[in-house]
């Protein structure tokens, strides 16, 4: 079987081109030390993704302060720094300084180990997630799988985190938390198994190729146009899966104070904060995966497809996250039994009706001779 | 669904800022709202005015005012801190003399320093000639 | 299934209580089974200040009450002592109070739907709501120099006259708002959310409104017609043309309909208020109270400083934003009023709420809880 | 014939007197028939129970009852003289459900004590504060704390060293 | 309503001691403050961390959700449009405060209340500032001869800056902001823990 090139294979080409790629492996073959090149190489590409993913989160709570005030006929940030961006910098900083309190009856491990598991699980989303052409972390043949068994980790962490606190609020707040994740990872995954469905291959990488080229010359393969009902219902179930309004539960700020983080403060609500952002981005860009065509677009003459790639991956991204700032600025949200009952009795109906769609369409319509 | 699609509509057109739907954001300090000649903001007294009878200290609802000496003569000293902003005082008094400015940037470090005395507000009325 | 019932504390500060009020909930999970409201935590002793200051100094005091609409505060206390000392007030005072009040009771449904869009988790009609409302606020900035404690309406009149350049800014402002308001319906009327959440929640009939005696527009949604400037009216009401909003649901998503009727209803009033306005004097110079103009020539007449209404009682009521807001003043023929009591709108209608929520769960709680539309210095005075 | 004239046409041995209260009927009605009385008002059609005015007159204490009949268009106003040692009257919580918060208002501000109250208790001021504010006698010159008891409650106490700070 | 506009070109880096509410801001700004480093006493590069610090805590100051009375209202309408609290990064009102920096005592602190806000206070997580809003948190204001109202909040917690006003315009409210921020910017680092006085 043909593995799909990842970025290791990237850089790996890059230091090839460059001339440098056997002078460096013959250093460390010398030295009888080859798994250590292997290694650096590995942790530069964790280093990236890491700090890209720090930079994004940034960048996204200022970018959501900023739509937010221009919807609302106001400016957003402004004084710190120009047009308000060192504004998520400041806050970094006030963070990292603030007093860290545990309640002196909270349980002590527990409580300090959550903020870190909804960290890494968010970040474990970015392995098999394809920035673009080659640039992925890790082509996993069940990529699409570990994608929703490692959201699936979130809610214990947040179970975990409010458990721990102590508190009423905290404790509703995270129950309410995985009712709804359970709830919604059920039709997040029948809609994805639709599409896979398709493609035959639960890699992220088969399924963005699956998309490559156009009917008719000029509507491109995305399965949005073969999926809509599909679609509609993953990102459905994506916004509930981020907790975003209208479907905030966890952390409902007028019903619940801050939900399940009532009780963190300092540097252990910094995490959960970067984690929501990094969460919002990592979805958006699963969403853009599955439905909006990954990363293909039309090729420019001159500019290496990795850099195109990835500039089209990051148009759809951001159209995505604006959409969902878009809806967050203007609907209120559910009640938690309604999104239960639009969870259970509407949405997994339809997303069985659509995996049964698909099926026909794979059937007698693209065996057929479409693709 | 039509209901959510049209309040998308509704706040796009504010993104895209169609209709008179503009920034309406004035930005303090660097721009100021023009405060209404009738604002009631940190009281003045007219140096030469002022006769100190304690007209506005018995109509004042709260004793905000007190009657204190400065220099030779007597004056009013307002404890801001405790002013309710009515404007009882300045339609008492019966020789115009005192009055209330526009100046709002009243916040200081100390609860002491917002008793403001004679001396930060006396003022002379201009003479046109 | 035997479960255990979660108490829960909500409040006082807690950001959905509109300031400090506070629940005693016990919850059977997310159902409320029983509902405690606790009161008191802005009892400022307002009614002993009534007896302890005099007529005039007790106007400033009354804005502090229901501090989102000053204005018919100031307006029912001073109703009440010129119906003790038979003052008369001259037609165009009359036509002022009237506008100012409306004005504040468009500004009032403004911040009810903002803070009930809020407590629902929709953060921008608030927004919107308060872009409006500044603009209000500078028309009364410019008419008697406060934002929200105005201390305007005086016994025998108002403290002074419309400015110049008022009459032209209220039009732009009407007419700004009949544009917004349509923005308003649609962003927030038809939206299938708003809609679940607000449909058959909190509902209570005609009969249990007026008994557990809640007033205004919160019984006006559950389809009792009856509105004090119709029933009684005061002022100029009767040459006014306009109708009391009423829906017959009784649910909260009628409560919030017959608020945004009202705003078009005020809207209605201020215009006809604008062609009508006579001129004349502001206030009944027997009792006069022109404040000083800085000008050397001003006449100035004062209140008179032993201003001693005669011995008597009385009860009189207007229709504030939120109900019926009653000032009860007794005198003795002392330049201080005996007893000042205060019947406010949001203390009676908040009796109601344990009724209406019982069995639903914490987010009804919230949203009926919001349009029953209190304000916390009015229910605590 | 005014809507309290009418009154006492009806009840003749319960009401004492009829007035006016500056522009609305009043009834002054013996305190020992009020409960009667505020039943056959209920039943003459006034629903609305605008407000309970306790007035301490430093030799009675006066408790007047506002009401309004929709169904009428009337204004009416009972009053109860009470003794200023003791006052007591009958609840009309079970006619009026208004009553309920009205009544513990009067009782807390003016301490009236309203017989067959189902909950009658302090509602504006704290559990075991010393003294009705509204009352002429009330002392203004004593400082009253409240801290927080260990459920949740008010605590009333006049030393208020652990919540005041040390300058 | 038509703003006045200044000129704001020439007073960036002033030497001179701010006085105007703009100047006040200017000298907040990333690099007024770590310039501010070298005046301060000990070696300058710990005193520039202890600058890019406090610039980090004047710049995100998040109030805690709590009102209490009137000058609630106005809390509102400060982070609302017109005045738009946002362009300081304040508009995060955290309901938990845990997360938050400042509190607001916007209101009349009643006698009932007082344990509570003081408790309030003692939950947020250090640093912490209170700014006292309006006459009523400030000393009582019209209601300082009630039985029932506490006669200043700092007699229960320690209160950075008080802003007079009943209530104060929006304007006063943001000069207030102003105020705090140049106080933080001149606090040693651990100034609030008592490590450096």
């Amino acid at each position: 079987m043909i593995t799909n090139p990842n970025a290791y294979d990237l850089i790996i080409a890059i230091l090839n081109a460059i001339g440098v790629y056997n002078i460096i492996l013959g250093f460390f073959q010398d030295q009888g030390m080859e798994y250590v090149l292997r290694i650096i190489i590995v942790l530069v590409e964790v280093a990236v993704v890491v700090v890209f993913a720090l930079v994004t989160v940034m960048f996204l709570s200022w970018l959501e302060r900023k739509m937010f005030a221009v919807v609302q006929s106001r400016y957003g940030p402004m004084v710190t720094g120009p047009r308000g961006l060192f504004q998520p910098i400041a806050d970094g900083i006030k963070l990292l300084g603030k007093e860290d309190i545990i309640p002196a009856k909270a349980d002590r491990w527990i409580f300090t180990l959550a903020p870190f598991i909804v960290f890494v699980s968010v970040l474990l989303v970015f392995i098999p997630l394809p920035f673009g052409e080659s640039l992925i972390l890790s082509d996993l043949r069940v990529g699409l799988l570990y994608i929703i068994a490692i959201s699936a980790i979130t809610p214990v962490s947040i179970l975990l985190a409010g458990w721990a606190s102590n508190n009423k609020y905290s404790l509703m707040g995270a129950i309410r938390a995985v009712a709804q994740d359970i709830s919604y990872t059920i039709p997040l995954a029948i809609t994805a198994i639709a599409v896979v469905v398709f493609v035959g291959s639960l890699s992220t990488v088969d399924i963005v190729n699956a998309q490559q080229g156009y009917w008719f010359g000029f509507i491109p393969k995305w399965f949005i146009f073969l999926q809509p009902l599909g679609f509609i219902l993953f990102l459905i179930a994506c916004i509930a899966e981020m907790g975003r309004i209208p479907f905030d539960f966890q952390e409902s700020e007028q019903e619940l104070v801050a939900g399940f983080f009532t009780e963190y403060s300092g540097m252990k609500f910094a995490m959960f904060f970067l984690a929501e952002y990094a969460h919002l981005f990592a979805v958006s860009g699963i969403i853009v995966t599955i439905f909006l065509g990954g990363w293909t677009g039309p090729a420019i003459p001159l500019i290496p497809i990795q850099i195109t790639s990835l500039i089209y991956f990051m148009i759809k991204t951001y159209a995505v996250i604006f959409f969902a700032m878009w809806l967050r600025d203007t609907v209120p949200r559910v009640r938690i039994d309604q999104l239960l009952h639009l969870g259970w009795k509407i949405m997994i109906p339809l997303a069985l009706l659509n995996l049964l769609f698909a099926a026909f369409l794979v059937t007698f319509v693209v065996t057929a001779g479409v693709r | 669904m039509i209901g959510i699609i049209k309040g998308l509509i509704v706040t796009m057109k504010h993104i895209l800022k169609i209709g008179n739907r503009k920034t309406v954001t004035v930005q303090y300090p660097y721009e100021r709202m023009k405060v209404a000649p009738r604002f009631r903001g940190r009281h003045a007294v007219d140096e030469d005015a002022c006769i100190g009878c304690g007209i506005c200290e018995t109509t004042c609802p709260n004793s905000t005012i007190t009657i204190v000496k400065y220099g030779t003569r007597w004056f009013p000293e307002f404890n801001l801190g405790m002013c309710l902003f009515c404007g009882l005082c300045v339609d008492a008094c019966p020789m115009n003399a005192l009055k209330m400015t526009g100046d709002y940037e009243l916040a200081d470090y100390s609860r002491e320093s917002l008793i403001y005395g004679p001396e930060r507000i006396l003022f002379k009325k201009e003479v046109s000639k | 299934m035997e479960t255990e019932t979660l108490l829960l504390n909500m409040g006082p500060v807690h950001p959905s209580t509109h300031g400090v009020l506070r629940f005693k909930l016990r919850m059977d999970g997310e159902i409320i089974r029983d509902c405690q409201i606790v009161v008191g935590y802005l009892h400022r002793g307002t009614e002993k200040f009534g007896e302890m200051k005099t007529y005039l100094q007790f106007i400033p005091y009354t804005d502090r009450l229901d501090y989102i609409a000053a204005m018919p505060n100031n307006y029912a206390y001073v109703k009440a002592v010129e119906e003790l000392a038979g003052i008369e007030v001259p037609q165009r005072a009359e036509y002022i109070r009237v506008l100012v009040m409306e004005l504040n009771r468009v500004i009032n449904h403004l911040v009810f739907m903002g803070s009930l869009l809020l407590d629902l988790g929709a953060s921008t009609m608030i927004m919107y709501g308060f872009r409006e409302r500044e603009n209000a606020l500078q028309l009364y900035e410019s008419l008697c120099g406060a934002r929200m404690t105005f201390n305007y309406i005086r016994p025998g009149g108002v403290r002074e006259d419309l400015p110049d350049g008022f009459i032209p800014k209220l039009n732009e402002f009407i007419k700004d708002m009949e544009k917004r308001i349509v923005d308003y319906e649609e962003l927030v009327n038809g939206n299938e959310i708003f809609l679940m959440r607000m449909k058959n929640i909190g509902v209570i009939n005609a009969e249990e409104a007026i008994n557990y005696g809640m007033t205004g527009p919160s019984m006006r949604g559950s389809g009792v017609d009856h509105d004090i400037r119709k029933l009684e009216p005061y002022s100029i009401y009767q040459d006014l043309d306009f109708k009391a909003c009423m829906r017959r649901e009784g649910d909260s998503y009628a409560r919030y309909l017959v608020r945004v009727d009202e705003i078009r209803e005020s809207l209605h009033i201020l215009k006809q208020i604008v062609d009508k306005l006579p001129k004349g004097n502001t206030i009944n110079q027997r009792y006069g109270f022109a404040p000083n103009t800085g000008a050397p020539s001003a006449v100035t007449s004062y209140f008179p400083r032993i201003f001693t209404p005669a011995e008597g009682e009385v009860y009189s009521r207007i229709e504030a934003p939120k109900g019926e807001l009653g000032f009860f003043v007794a005198s003795d023929g002392t330049t201080k009023p005996y007893r000042v009591k205060i019947r406010s709108p949001s203390f009676c209608n908040l009796v109601a709420l344990p009724k209406m929520v019982l069995g639903l769960k914490i987010p009804d709680l919230i949203a009926a809880f919001g349009t029953i539309d209190i304000v916390l210095g009015d229910v605590d005075r | 014939m005014n809507s309290a004239e009418e009154l006492k046409y009806l009840l003749p041995n319960s009401v004492v007197s009829v007035g006016v209260q500056t522009n609305k009927p009043q009834a002054v009605i013996r305190k020992e028939d009020f409960l009667k009385v505020a039943e056959k008002v209920k039943e003459l059609g006034y629903d609305n129970l605008s407000v309970i005015t306790g007035v301490d007159r430093v030799d009675r204490i006066e408790v007047i009852y506002n009401l309004f009949s929709y169904k009428k268009k009337q204004n009416l106003a009972l009053k109860v003289v009470l003794d200023h040692r003791s006052p007591e009257v009958d609840s009309v919580t079970s006619i009026w459900k208004v009553a309920d918060w009205l009544e513990r208002e009067t009782y807390d501000l003016v301490g009236v004590k309203f017989n067959g109250h189902p909950d009658l208790k302090r509602i504006l001021l704290p559990e075991g504060w010393i003294g009705h504010p509204l009352r002429k006698d009330y002392d203004m010159n004593t400082e009253q704390f409240v801290t927080i008891g260990e459920d949740g409650e008010d605590i009333v106490s006049p030393d208020g060293s652990n919540l005041l700070r040390r300058k | 309503m038509d703003p006045v506009t200044i000129d704001t070109t020439k007073i960036r880096m002033t030497k001179r001691k701010p006085e105007t509410a703009l100047e006040k801001l200017e000298d907040t700004n990333l690099i007024n403050t770590l310039l501010a480093a070298k005046d301060r006493e000990g070696f300058i590069l710990l005193t520039t961390i202890d600058q890019a610090m406090n610039w980090g805590r004047l710049s995100s100051l998040w109030p805690v959700t709590s009102g209490l009375a009137c000058c609630a209202i106005e809390m509102m309408a400060v982070s609302m449009a017109h005045h738009d609290i946002a362009r300081f990064g304040m508009e995060v009102f955290r309901a938990s405060p845990r997360q938050a920096d400042l509190m607001f005592v916007a209101g009349t602190v009643t006698k009932r209340m007082a344990p509570r806000v003081k408790q309030l206070y003692e939950m947020m997580s250090e640093p912490k500032w209170v700014i006292s809003v309006g006459s009523c948190a400030n000393t009582g204001g019209p209601y300082h001869e009630s039985y029932c109202v506490l006669k200043g909040v700092d007699n229960i917690i320690p209160v950075d800056v008080y802003i007079p006003g009943c209530p104060p315009r929006p304007e006063a409210w943001l000069y207030g902001i102003i105020q705090l921020r140049e106080k933080i910017k001149n606090e040693g680092y651990g100034a609030k823990w008592g490590l450096n006085k």
